[in-house]
């Protein structure tokens, strides 16, 4: 069942509780209308429903959130993603800063750049492993103090700066790729930089083929050496740091 | 190699008249301070591993041992004393950052001791809790404005944490603790109606039962911390800061993430556990409030939203700007609070007192008119009955234990929480010394902590004439300093005893 | 020595309040006698009267009764009168001299109308103004203290036992249709006689027994309710927090009641699910307002008197109705000495509120202090 | 018949189960000390401390309701008395190890006193009016005395 919301000068709150009613109300697939800045949308909410958002979503979109796909037509704000669990989020458009900040699982699509801090402290635990593919290119502080999960800067624009200041620095798990050349970005890398191995195509062209399938734009098939692979400096960065009194 | 310049810090005094050989010692001392000597046949020390923690003291069957400190004096000096010196050593000979386990223990002055309370004589009456009702609940959670919404008690509430006593076991995660530290937290609570925290590494699946009577904690790390996590949980609180770190974030160390632990974090099992300084959606108050309004809309405006800080210089206006951010508890930790690891000089040197904060945010708050709309909760070294009789009486709604619960469960504050090697089974992870914490006996123990602190409680207040807890909140006229000058006064919000 | 205000003096004391609930008045003749017979209850330290329907024909003027320490504190608080009020009438209070009533203060009454610009420049709510000069002045003023301010009411009070305080304010002579009396035993005074009770604000007054080990606690929440509390006694704190919760907040005498001697928690499950919500909720919304330790009070307002002692009363009170006339005691024979035939004699049970109302009243607030409004002009000859 | 369970949750491997036992069963009961200090031979104890990475308890004869040491009893020694515990009288006992070998637990185990060999087995404390002296005194009750059957 498909349903509409047109969000004009709706409180997040009033329009929160319009999409879970929906939702109860059996929404398969939710088109929200004129949204601008209202927060929170998809918070904790749980399932396999279609949220499909025209305009620019406040901050905190799909935080906490547990299943679900939302797709936004336009940028979306800071705070996108926050300590998601499951589910997906497409973006025509770019993220703010704090994209995927906690995440534990599901995969984010971002057709063009995102922020400063995108991908903050994501997490890993068994199957669940966040993914977040971005277009563009990103803010500094990409990936700090990364505990695993994935994120794939394709960098479709062949910037040279795509990657930001202290990329990856703290970060002990996961893995972030990036589509470009390595040497001019390499001192902005804070983490160890490897490169990626045939038979890690495979997987990156699962997420890629989504990547294209979602905005149509394909970078074409993996070719390892036109990407480096940013992991962990190992599981423990700061186990030399500290001595016990 | 170069030779190590340290020197132990504890003798095992052994008893040879009572050592009958039996090894119990042995099998306790995870740090291996005790060995068995094949060749001899002996029980032999190895007084460098011993951390003075009691366990193989305790254990003896014939109390054979006893711990000394280990006395090797230093040439006179006021100001290189021997700590100063070793510490020195130790960060030459490592490059390491200091790092200890528990609360400051440094000597600041601790105002608890400096405030006396009053009681009837004459014009007034005691009252006696043996025979007359006295009433300890409190209900901490937002309250509406009262004179916006004259008619808000007709509807229901806003959510409230309802306590039958005025204390709660604070932040210890999952993780830093044992999971049978947990259990015994988690049943205690729920025996004596009051609340537990979960800490911030989530709330492991054997405790789900427990649910509605924990706090869990969103953190910079944001472990552990899902939808239906925060549906099932008592409350929510968000935690800033911890008062044994303030501005630090926290290293759970990778020996400490065992199976469980990194089922619980949702990370990948032996890596660190990282928590931030900052949590990195807020980096103003306003970022507060979206963080404090999401959790609300993640559970449907039907839980408890807290917020946790450290004791820190400003905190009078930073504890208003978190009232007004929406939270519904504000929690001040002061720099006594305990923590698993950290790092030693910030322990040391950071922060303030509890009393100070709690002095200081109360009035504020009740300045600016909203004294009566959030509930404040102190945390951070109190010890006992009378501690947080006088933290209600400054103007405090509950108060967090951590550290005194530990203690009830059999910690002995040797500090070396962060070695994961706690020989009393709570702050490790090691399956053989979690087993040491039996949770049937540990919940027993912190119940029998809190009920005699209620009565104690009691007694004290009927001692002021007051039935119900609510009429001490604030109630400084109770309180009389002794030993403070006159700013220290001024800021407590008392008067001096005598006057 | 430290004046009452700079020091807080616990004290004893003994309570009586009449109501001729047909509105008809009577002399003070009764009251003073009702008050006397409780003597051994006081120390001759403190005494005093609050009388309503006693200024008929000012009935629309604020009778503002002041204690002024010189002539010096007259003229800075006539400053502020002149400033704020249209006076209708300014005069001494007529005394008779007593031997054993000494050192008393230039003691003065005036009727007054509030100039409505005045009103309007606080806010429009002409309580909230009355309410707020007077604890200005009382504040502010050195040597200056509002002794009653409501209309067609005033505080008769002063340092002695309160039959001597009685004689020397002539209240023979003055007829009110409900009059409440305090004798006072303070553990120690300065002879201060703002001090003494009742105290008042805007209509209200309170005579008080007992101390409150809640004080504290109570005074700082009023506190942030814009009171100021001068006196440091529980009898002036009791009083701001009567009219916070029925004036400023506009819950019922019912309510208020519950909110100062709220009901035990387990109490609480016996009343029924609506109920023990209402009254949970009141208690936990307002906790800082529950009045904890020994007391019994006579509240009174120009609709009529209210009668409460703690929940689980610590101190006595007593009650008794002859047709339209209750009375309230701190013992019985203080109103067996006034009225020998009486249909009911009770005495509350702790927390219960004994309401005596005028006829046609329906609660204490009166119509002259509840809500905004500009006042007229007074209408005294 | 109440049976001494092991909690191996909780045991804390400490063997203190062994030293009470060890004591309560040598010629000074009362005192740990006197024990090991004065006794002729070092006590033994009848409670057996198992340790492995995994877990560990202290177990002892679990008085089997039929029992294969007093079927392979060559003199009777071995006997169930009225409460059902199993016991060795040791005027009896030839040391002749049989019921060592039929003991499907090995929890019957064999001990040199001073160039004699005894045979050491639990016998539940039975002349003591409280619980065994094991769970007694097991500092974290990961030995407990429970009735067959009842759950913990």
């Amino acid at each position: 069942m498909e349903s509409r919301i047109d969000a004009t000068g709706k409180h997040y709150k009033t329009l929160n509780q319009e999409i879970i009613s929906g939702m109860n109300g059996g929404t398969t697939k939710l088109i929200l209308d004129n949204v601008n800045g209202q927060r929170y949308i998809g918070d904790a909410l749980e399932g396999n429903q279609e949220i499909i958002i025209h305009g620019v979503p406040g901050n905190d979109l799909a935080v906490f959130m547990n299943g679900l796909h939302i797709t936004v037509y336009g940028n979306i704000q800071d705070g996108g993603a926050n300590t998601m669990n499951e589910g997906t989020l497409v973006v025509h458009g770019s993220a703010g800063d704090t994209l995927g900040y906690g995440m534990r699982g599901g995969e984010i699509y971002i057709r063009d750049d995102v922020g400063y801090r995108a991908g903050i402290h994501m997490k890993e635990y068994g199957d669940d492993r966040p993914i977040i593919v971005i277009g563009g290119g990103a803010g500094n502080f990409l990936g700090e103090y990364m505990a695993g999960g994935l994120i794939i800067l394709l960098n479709l624009e062949g910037r040279e700066n795509c990657l930001g200041n202290y990329t990856g620095s703290g970060m002990h798990g996961g893995a972030i790729y990036v589509r470009g050349d390595i040497e001019k970005q390499r001192k902005k890398i804070k983490a160890r930089i490897v490169p990626v191995q045939n038979a890690e195509a495979e997987e990156l062209n699962h997420y890629i083929g989504r990547f294209s399938k979602y905005f149509d734009r394909n970078p074409g098939p993996v070719r390892p050496e036109e990407y480096f692979k940013i992991v962990g400096t190992g599981a423990r960065p700061y186990k030399k740091l500290y001595v016990g009194v | 190699m170069a030779i190590s310049l340290k020197l132990p810090e504890f003798l095992v005094v052994r008893d040879k008249e009572r050592c009958i050989e039996c090894q119990v010692c042995v099998n306790q001392c995870a740090n291996e301070a005790h060995i068995w000597d094949q060749d001899l046949e002996q029980v032999v020390s190895n007084d460098v591993a011993c951390v003075n923690c009691h366990r193989c003291v305790v254990y003896c069957p014939t109390r054979a041992l006893r711990i000394e400190e280990w006395k090797q004096d230093f040439k006179k000096n006021a100001n290189w004393d021997g700590i100063s010196i070793k510490q020195t050593y130790l960060q030459a000979e490592s490059g390491g950052t200091l790092l200890i386990g528990m609360g400051n223990d440094k000597a600041y002055p601790i105002y608890w001791d400096h405030l006396l309370l009053n009681a009837s004589q004459v014009t007034n009456p005691s009252i006696d809790p043996l025979r007359e009702p006295i009433e300890l609940r409190t209900y901490l959670g937002r309250k509406p404005d009262l004179l916006k919404n004259p008619s808000a008690f007709r509807e229901e509430l806003p959510p409230q944490l309802q306590l039958e006593v005025p204390v709660m076991f604070s932040a210890m995660s999952f993780g830093s603790v044992s999971l049978n530290t947990h259990r015994s937290l988690a049943a205690a609570a729920s025996e004596l109606g009051i609340y537990w925290n979960a800490g911030e590494g989530g709330l492991h699946e054997d405790l789900f039962s427990y649910s509605p009577k924990t706090i869990v904690q969103v953190a910079s790390g944001r472990f552990g911390i899902n939808a239906s996590m925060l549906k099932r949980a008592g409350g929510i609180e968000i935690k800033i800061g911890q008062g044994a770190k303030p501005g630090i974030g926290g290293h759970l160390p990778g020996e400490k993430v065992e199976e469980d632990v990194s089922r619980t974090r949702r990370i990948p099992y032996g890596s660190d556990a990282i928590s931030p300084a900052p949590h990195h959606d807020i980096y103003s108050i306003e970022d507060l409030r979206q963080l404090i309004y999401s959790l609300k809309e993640a559970t449907a405006y039907e839980r408890v939203v807290g917020v946790k800080v450290a004791a820190v210089h400003n905190i009078a206006a930073i504890a208003s700007g978190i009232a007004r951010a929406g939270a519904d508890i504000i929690v001040l930790d002061g720099f006594r609070g305990g923590t698993g690891a950290a790092p030693l000089r910030i322990r040391d040197n950071v922060g303030l007192p509890a009393e100070f904060a709690l002095a200081a945010v109360d009035q504020r708050l009740r300045e600016e008119g909203i004294r009566n709309e959030v509930s404040l909760v102190i945390a951070g070294g109190i010890r006992n009955s009378a501690d947080i009789i006088k933290a209600i009486a400054l103007g405090a709604d509950a108060i967090y234990i951590g550290t005194a619960a530990l203690i009830a469960l059999g910690c002995h504050m040797c500090q070396k929480c962060y070695t994961g090697k706690c020989n009393w089974g709570i702050a490790t992870q090691q399956p053989d010394l979690v087993r040491r914490v039996n949770p049937k006996i540990g919940r027993e123990r912190l119940v029998n902590l809190v009920r005699s602190w209620e009565h104690e409680m009691k007694e004290m207040l009927g001692g002021m004439g007051i039935n119900a807890i609510e009429s001490l909140r604030g109630n400084r006229l109770m309180l009389r300093g002794v030993g403070l000058n006159a700013k220290e006064l001024e800021i407590l919000g008392i008067k001096a005893a005598g006057e | 020595m430290l004046r009452e205000g700079k020091i807080r003096i616990p004290s004893g004391c003994a309570v009586s309040g009449i109501i001729n609930r047909k509105g008809q008045v009577f002399s003070g003749i009764d009251i003073v006698d009702s008050i006397a017979n409780m003597r051994e209850r006081s120390n001759g330290l403190g005494g005093g009267f609050a009388a309503y329907g006693i200024y008929p024909e000012y009935r629309d003027c604020y009778a503002m009764h002041i204690f002024y320490d010189d002539i010096k504190a007259k003229e800075d608080t006539d400053y502020y009168i002149n400033r704020n009020f249209e006076v209708n009438l300014s005069e001494r209070i007529p005394v008779r001299k007593v031997k054993v009533i000494e050192n008393q203060p230039i003691i003065w009454r005036y009727f007054l109308s509030p100039i409505p610009r005045r009103i309007e420049d606080v806010g429009g709510d002409e309580d909230e103004f009355m309410a707020q000069f007077v604890m200005q002045i009382n504040a502010m003023i050195e040597g200056a203290f509002v002794a009653s301010s409501g209309k067609n009411m005033g505080a008769f009070k002063g340092v002695g036992y309160p039959e001597d305080i009685g004689e020397f304010y002539r209240l023979d002579e003055y007829k009110a249709y409900l009059w409440t009396a305090h004798g006072r035993f303070p553990t120690n005074t300065p002879g201060w006689w703002g001090g003494a009770h009742p105290f008042t604000l805007l209509d209200w007054s309170v005579v008080h027994n007992g101390e409150i080990s809640s004080y504290d606690t109570n005074r700082r929440f009023v506190e942030m309710y814009d009171y100021k509390c001068t006196l440091q006694t529980d009898t002036e704190v009791i009083i701001y927090l009567f009219d916070l919760l029925l004036r400023k907040i506009g819950l019922s005498l019912e309510e208020a009641v519950s909110v100062v001697a709220a009901p035990f928690w387990e109490d609480l499950d016996d009343l029924g699910p609506l109920k023990s919500r209402q009254l949970r909720n009141l208690r936990i919304l307002y906790a800082s307002a529950l009045l904890n330790g020994p007391f019994s009070i006579i509240l009174a307002s120009g609709n009529g008197l209210m009668a409460l002692n703690d929940r689980i009363k610590l101190r006595p009170l007593v009650a008794a109705e002859k047709d339209e006339c209750l009375y309230v005691a701190s013992e019985e024979a203080a109103i067996r000495a006034v009225a020998k035939d009486l249909d009911r004699v009770w005495a509350p049970r702790g927390g219960e509120a004994v309401v005596g109302l005028l006829e046609g009243k329906s609660d204490l607030l009166s119509a002259s202090s509840s809500g905004r409004k500009i006042a007229g002009k007074c209408s005294g000859s | 018949m109440k049976k001494v369970v092991a909690i191996k949750e909780y045991c804390v491997a400490c063997g203190l189960c062994e030293v009470y036992c060890a004591t309560v069963h040598s010629r000074y009961p009362d005192s740990v000390l006197k024990a090991f200090k004065l006794s002729p031979q070092k006590p033994v104890s009848r409670v057996f401390l198992e340790k492995s990475e995994q877990w560990s308890g202290g177990i002892q004869c679990r008085h089997c309701k039929d029992a294969p040491c007093i079927a392979a009893c060559i003199t009777g020694a071995m006997y169930r008395n009225r409460d059902g515990i199993v016991l060795l009288d040791e005027e009896r006992c030839v040391q002749c190890s049989t019921c060592v070998i039929a003991c499907p637990y090995g929890l019957i185990k064999e001990s040199d006193m001073g160039g004699r060999k005894v045979l050491l087995k639990c016998d539940l404390c039975y002349q003591l009016a409280e619980s065994p002296t094991c769970v007694t005194y097991c500092p974290n009750e990961a030995l407990i005395w429970v009735e067959e059957g009842e759950t913990l």
